[in-house]
């Protein structure tokens, strides 16, 4: 009875307090103005609880924008890894999720789900942020279930993690 | 004395977009600082190749999101140019206006940004509580916030009625004054003079030598500014490039304070004076010949190198970005200063990563 | 024996409590004075349960063994001011966690981490003497070290010791980590050193420096009540009054280097505790 | 039986250095050493357990004696001349001669009249403690001098092994020790301070290279600035006087129309000199170069205490003079200064050198305010600061001989080479800064003490954090590297590892005790008389009118905090490693990063030395110019 009392606590605590990290892989800085807006007065996330903290050793929530090539795919695939679990992907604009306008340009990838698994997607170029919002709370509303290990599949080997 | 190398970036706090640079410190005081590029290198001049050239309209908007509006004002004057289009009077004071709307925000977000390096979280929150309203107007005249997309070949894509450009001096008079609430901190506050003034000094003979462009240039005491060419409508509309003298980070953020006042004063000029008839001229054939045009943007004055062979897509399109040509400059300012004062000299220039590499 | 294990619970549990809603109460009124609603006033409470409960990843164990002694230096600290006990053991006992958690910071490699060590041992540098000073004008007043008996003094201190008042008021702005000398440290990571000397700890070890810092939060403004400790009333009305006035400092200020502080707070500071203390004793 | 002990304690090291000297063999050597050291330890501590005696003149067969001292002591002189012109050094023959003159003077013209019934040797409370500082810590060094001397040659690659010389010269030091603290008669005393002062310039010198030699000489001919000092005070004092007896100078008490006061103020310098305070620092620093144990026995522990155990007999004397008011700023002041010193320095030895004149200044500072408080703070500092700088001291040449460097910043992550080490390092500087070790109770004591001087109150605040600066780094980064490698022993010899470890925990140890030690020995010290104690005991709780300090409770939470900090470490070790955070470019190598041009870069931060602010070239003209306006004050004052 106590365990449960206290599981649900904890599932609470993390609802109520995710602390998000931006990457900004390769975005035309649209999508980042845009995260950055949800911080301030008009938006205020931090009524939710939600801080950014810039470091992802303190991080809950990985909030990726932009296209990934193999120089910034490496960095991606550095932060998500060094995160402590449990933690959530959001990609969000055209771009992270799939390349966007620029998904035929010679050196993007294409979305961040080619480097790291991604929780949730959010659309738009960019994304407005009530949508970032929004998306942020499906992405808590994976963190409050019980994490299983089968949810992470195993990091794809891509070219270009590791360094030469 | 002891030496440190600190990786500063590609994920760092203070620095929104993937930039790294690598400081050598001794006791907290920079002797070396190399950045490194291309993080964010996507290859955007080669789609010109693949996309017909009114489709690269977008493209250009998205070589970054802060400068959208006026990469795509220079991409299509461009064009125009080469295929000798005449923009009708009411679309160039419309692409004046939406212009300078995004100068307008992006000097708030920049304030807002600079302000936080040092520190000062609750002069960003205020800046960018001001940028809303600008993203308000943006939205209800081009239906999005931030990339716009209105701007075509031959002229603009949308238009707006009486009643919109009231609304628009009604809310800029609001943005005015609540700019001018905070004007005095950011002029006097003890705090913000201790740590911008006297910081990332650049001489006007060092301007000029290392090719610095727009408000970097302008805080040095040069006062040029590529909008008194006269492209679009400004030739019509009355202003003077805002300068200072001092070259440091203080004056840098004093420039760009001048200058949201005189893009408000434009807007409301242009509002005033805005001509009617067609948003767009009819544009025909494919273009042939090359130009070079030259548009200042927030950040500085953006180059475009437009090549066509008569074809459906263009064979060659070049940018040279305003924080390319400032990235030198801040090269030269970074040694010397304390670590805590990196933040702050990196984000007087303004850099924007995402125009720097394309 | 009861008593004293009632006041060790007090001690135990007012550092959570009090400094758990403190830092709740510090981010509402921060986020009103920025225009915003600000987060519910137990948010701090969340984020520490839910640090608690992340897996654990570490850069080196030694950080574990420092943030464990940290948080127990800032308890025993609490629990000694609880207990009325001597104000310069306190002191020593304090500072002790402040240098455990600089030493944590120390055993990570990354150079963001060890400047933020470098920085936290240079604002101890800069606040210590202050704060001593701060004990040796109580002393010189009441003619005890014991809080005890600086409990029963008659008279506001801080009346007799206003400059005395004001150098502490830069010891709680550094040891708070508020603008302008949250340098080692800041609450929402826009700083050069992204956390300073909390960006390698992670999960449970953070968790444990924010109660930690809780505790150190309920210490200082302690010790900032003692100035009129004629009664519960007017010590909390002190203390509130203080961490006020240091919250709108903090909004109203950009973050200085650590070389300005050093020496400003230093002269300024070393000045304001000297004079006051000459005033009373020597002239 | 106090008459046999002492004895004992004065000839069995001067026996034992002979008996180094003869047998030239290893084994037989290290033998007589540690069979000395055991015996030294055990005569001292049953010396602790007996009442305060002495031996009289008489025991010692009177006039005879006195003839032996002053054949001894021109022989020294004559030694020191020697030195002095063959090190070509005209400070040395100048002052040496000064000295001959000034002994020969007062021989000449009052010689010291020593009645039957005198004590000659007496071993009352300041002396037990000093004594047990000597033979207990003495000893130690020693035994760690043993390997560490065999690898030290075996570095230099000697063919003929110093050795024999090298432990001669030790065990005649501490018996010279021994007589100093012992000694009654003031010129006796003289002796054996100049003694020391001829040890310390055979060890410093001891490897023979120039840099040595030239440290050598200068702390010779500096430290011969306080032996004249001595001199011209004994002259003083014998004139006004008729006796050289300290008990009875002390009964006596002074009158301001004698010279006794001017003579005090000599014997202070004196001390100063000896204790290496500014502006006379300098031959201390020079004394780096000796073989690490010589720094850790006599420029540490035992010899530069030789200034404070001197004032402490004469502390009653000078009792509220300006000498004694001038005294406390001035140590006050060098703590200020040294400690500032020490915070530009990356230095491991030179790091130590000025956290121990610091120390020193502290006490000197204690000493000078005078107060029984005040000075049961100067005992406390005296004891543990001797234990716990000889652990420092013997860890950093352990370390120097393993990773062939003394540089802080090259120990960086030193626990994965020699984690045992490495943790007594760390245990060591905690017990320099925090409570609940004796070094941080004596500083609490000097601090509650020091509070109604203000201007010493300010300086030693200031201090105190600088203090805590330069030790907290130097602690955080022998832990720096990520710390994979199980915990694993380093080897090393075992009397290295009886050395450290013994000290290190005979430093704890003694700290849990301190409320029990007071009753035994320092209020003693303090209040021979029938002056009520100034702190009582109970339940290992040391409280006073102004404080109170409960040792014992925070030991013991100290011991189970310490206790879970270990258990977390270990649960830490077995948490996901991550690399440390480099804005997403770490590699797998640690603290490697991809950089520009992609690639690897070394990142890393040192240490901040400050030296645009704490620089020694920068800061050591102005502090050693008002370290001697200071001083001239100090002598000025009591004329």
């Amino acid at each position: 009875m106590p365990i449960q009392w206290l599981d649900k606590l904890i599932r609470r605590a993390r609802v109520k307090s995710p602390w998000l990290l931006h990457f900004d892989c390769g975005s035309c800085n649209g999508c980042d103005i845009e995260v950055l807006a949800c911080l301030t007065p008009v938006y205020d996330v931090e009524r939710f609880g939600i801080v950014n903290v810039g470091n992802p050793l303190h991080a809950d929530l990985l909030l990726v924008t932009g296209t990934v090539n193999r120089r910034n795919g490496r960095v991606l695939t550095n932060l998500y890894e060094q995160m402590a679990a449990p933690k959530v992907v959001v990609a969000i604009g055209s771009c992270g999720l799939s390349g966007g306008i620029f998904r035929t340009a010679y050196n993007v990838i294409g979305g961040v789900d080619q480097m790291i698994p991604v929780d949730v997607y959010v659309p738009g170029c960019p994304p407005r942020p009530e949508a970032i919002i929004d998306g942020v709370f499906l992405a808590l509303d994976r963190l409050s279930r019980p994490a299983k290990s089968s949810d992470r599949p195993p990091l794809k080997p891509v070219a270009g993690r590791s360094s030469p | 004395m002891r030496t440190s190398v600190i990786p500063f970036g590609p994920q760092h706090p203070v620095l929104p977009e993937p930039l790294q640079l690598k400081l050598t410190v001794e006791d907290e005081v920079i002797t070396e600082a190399v950045p490194a590029l291309g993080y964010v290198h996507r290859g955007l001049e080669a789609l010109a190749q693949n996309r017909d050239f009114h489709q690269m309209v977008q493209v250009t908007e998205r070589v970054c999101g802060i400068c959208s509006v006026l990469h795509a004002i220079c991409y299509c004057q461009g064009l125009e140019d080469i295929m000798g289009i005449t923009v009708p009077p009411r679309a160039r004071y419309l692409r004046v206006i939406w212009g300078e709307l995004l100068r307008l925000h992006s000097h708030l977000l920049w304030m807002g940004l600079f302000a936080d390096s040092f520190g000062f979280e609750s002069l960003f929150m205020q800046l960018w509580k001001i940028r809303e309203r600008v993203l308000d107007i943006q939205e209800a005249t081009t239906g999005n916030r931030v990339i716009s997309g209105t701007i075509r070949v031959g002229g603009v894509s949308r238009d707006m009625d009486a009643r919109q450009v009231h609304w628009i001096a009604d809310q800029l008079t609001w943005v005015a004054h609540q700019v001018r609430q905070i004007e005095p901190v950011l002029r006097e506050d003890f705090t913000i003079r201790r740590r911008t003034e006297g910081k990332g000094v650049l001489t006007s003979a060092q301007a000029r030598e290392l090719g610095a462009v727009g408000p970097v240039l302008r805080a040095s005491g040069i006062a040029q500014d590529i909008r008194q060419t006269g492209y679009a409508a400004y030739g019509e509309l009355d202003f003077e490039p805002v300068t200072a003298t001092a070259g440091d980070c203080h004056a840098r953020c004093m420039v760009r304070l001048g200058e949201i006042d005189q893009s408000i004063d434009l807007i409301h000029q242009a509002l005033d004076r805005l001509p009617g008839g067609d948003i767009r001229s009819e544009v025909r054939g494919r273009p042939q010949g090359e130009t070079l045009m030259r548009v200042e943007q927030p950040r500085g004055e953006v180059v475009y190198y437009i090549r066509a062979d008569g074809g459906k897509t263009l064979s060659r399109v070049r940018i040279r970005t305003p924080t390319f040509a400032n990235i030198p400059v801040l090269v030269k300012l970074l040694p010397g200063i304390f670590l805590s004062d990196v933040p702050v000299v990196v984000l007087s220039i303004d850099p924007c990563v995402s125009c720097l590499e394309r | 024996m009861n008593h004293a294990l009632i006041i060790l619970g007090i001690g135990l549990v007012a550092g959570p409590l009090l400094g758990g809603l403190a830092g709740g109460l510090d981010r509402i009124v921060t986020a009103r004075l920025q225009a915003r609603t600000g987060p519910p006033v137990w948010q701090p409470y969340y984020d520490v349960i839910k640090l608690m409960a992340k897996e654990l990843v570490v850069v080196n164990g030694w950080q574990a063994f420092c943030v464990y002694s940290y948080l127990f230096a800032s308890m025993l600290a609490l629990i000694l001011f609880v207990m009325q006990s001597d104000l310069l053991l306190i002191l020593f006992t304090q500072a002790l966690g402040a240098v455990f958690l600089a030493m944590g910071a120390l055993a990570s490699t990354s150079p963001y981490s060890q400047v933020g060590a470098h920085r936290e041992l240079l604002q101890i540098l800069t606040y210590e003497p202050l704060l001593f000073l701060v004990g040796v004008g109580i002393f010189l007043e009441t003619g005890s070290f014991k809080i005890s008996v600086v409990m029963q003094w008659k008279d506001p201190l801080i009346l007799k010791l206003p400059l005395l008042f004001a150098a502490l008021g830069y010891v709680m702005i550094i040891k708070l980590r508020k603008s302008p000398f949250d340098l080692a440290a800041s609450h929402h990571a826009h700083q050069e050193l992204v956390r300073g000397v909390f960006t390698d700890f992670s999960g449970p070890l953070l968790g444990m420096i924010e109660i930690g810092h809780w505790y150190d939060t309920v210490l200082i403004l302690g010790i900032c009540s003692l100035f009129w400790a004629t009664g519960p009333v007017p010590m909390a009305a002190l203390a509130a009054a203080a961490y006020a006035t240091i919250i709108l400092i903090d909004n109203a200020a950009a973050r200085l280097n650590w070389r300005w502080m050093l020496g400003h707070v230093w002269a300024m500071g070393l000045a304001l505790a000297l004079v006051n203390l000459i005033c009373r004793h020597q002239g | 039986m106090v008459a046999l002990i002492i004895t004992f304690i004065l000839l069995l090291p001067v026996a034992a250095a002979a008996g180094c000297l003869i047998v030239r063999r290893d084994n037989l050597g290290n033998g007589v050493i540690l069979i000395t050291g055991l015996a030294l330890a055990a005569a001292a501590l049953m010396m602790v357990s007996i009442a305060p005696a002495g031996l009289t003149a008489a025991e010692l067969g009177g006039r005879t004696f006195e003839g032996v001292i002053l054949a001894a002591d021109m022989g020294l002189l004559i030694i020191f001349l020697y030195y002095g012109r063959r090190y070509k050094s005209r400070a040395v023959l100048f002052l040496s001669t000064a000295q001959m003159l000034l002994l020969g003077g007062v021989e000449w013209l009052r010689p010291p009249w020593v009645p039957f019934d005198a004590m000659v040797f007496q071993a009352d409370g300041l002396a037990r403690v000093m004594l047990l500082i000597i033979n207990l810590v003495g000893p130690l060094i020693c035994c760690h001098a043993i390997a560490y001397m065999r690898n030290h040659e075996r570095h230099l690659k000697l063919e003929k092994s110093a050795q024999p010389r090298f432990f001669f010269v030790m065990l005649v030091f501490l018996g010279a020790m021994n007589g100093l603290v012992l000694s009654n008669q003031l010129h006796h005393l003289y002796f054996f301070f100049e003694l020391t002062t001829l040890c310390s310039f055979l060890l410093i010198g001891h490897d023979k290279t120039p840099t040595a030699v030239d440290h050598a000489v200068r702390a010779l001919w500096v430290n011969s600035i306080g032996g004249t000092a001595f001199a011209l005070a004994l002259v003083l004092i014998r004139v006004s006087k008729d006796t050289l007896d300290l008990q009875r100078l002390l009964t006596q008490g002074h009158s301001p129309a004698d010279l006794l006061l001017p003579a005090l103020a000599l014997l202070c310098l004196a001390a100063l000199v000896k204790s290496a305070q500014f502006p006379f620092q300098r031959w201390l620093l020079g004394a780096m170069v000796a073989p690490t144990p010589v720094s850790a026995l006599l420029h540490a522990s035992t010899m530069v205490k030789v200034g404070i155990y001197l004032m402490l007999r004469l502390a009653p004397m000078i009792q509220g003079t300006f000498l004694s008011r001038c005294t406390a700023v001035y140590g006050g002041f060098v703590f200020l200064a040294a400690a500032a010193l020490a915070v530009g320095q990356s230095n491991g030895k030179k790091v130590l050198a000025y956290s121990t004149i610091s120390n020193l200044g502290l006490i000197f500072a204690c000493v000078g305010l005078n107060t029984p408080p005040a000075l049961t703070a100067a005992v406390y500092l005296l004891l543990f600061h001797a234990v716990t700088k000889a652990l420092l001291f013997l860890c950093v040449g352990t370390i120097e001989q393993h990773i062939h460097s003394r540089d802080i910043e090259d120990m960086r992550g030193l626990y994965a080479v020699m984690p045992a080490t490495a943790l007594m390092t760390v245990a060591g500087v905690l017990m320099m800064i925090m409570p609940p070790f004796g070094v941080l109770l004596g500083k609490w004591m000097a601090m509650e003490s020091a509070a109604t001087d203000i201007p010493v109150i300010m300086l030693v605040v200031a201090g105190s954090a600088l203090t805590v600066m330069y030790w907290a780094r130097w602690a955080g980064l022998l832990m720096s590297e990520p710390v994979v490698v199980p915990f694993r022993p380093e080897r090393m010899p075992m009397s290295t590892w009886a050395a450290l470890s013994v000290l290190c925990a005979g430093g704890a140890g003694l700290s849990a005790a301190a409320p029990w030690l007071y009753d035994l020995l320092v209020s003693a010290v303090i209040a021979p008389g029938s002056l009520l104690p100034v702190y009582t005991v109970h339940w290992g709780i040391m409280e006073s009118a102004a404080g109170r300090f409960a040792v014992f409770p925070l030991s013991l939470l100290a011991v189970s905090g310490c206790l879970v900090s270990v258990l977390a470490f270990r649960h830490a070790n077995r948490g996901r490693a991550v690399s440390p955070y480099l804005c997403g470019e770490q590699t797998a190598e640690p603290c490697v990063f991809n950089g520009p041009m992609d690639q690897p870069v070394k990142a890393g931060a040192k240490n901040y030395y400050l030296t645009s602010i704490f620089g020694e070239e920068r800061l050591t003209v102005w502090l050693n110019s008002a370290a001697a306006v200071l001083l001239i004050l100090l002598l000025g004052g009591t004329l």
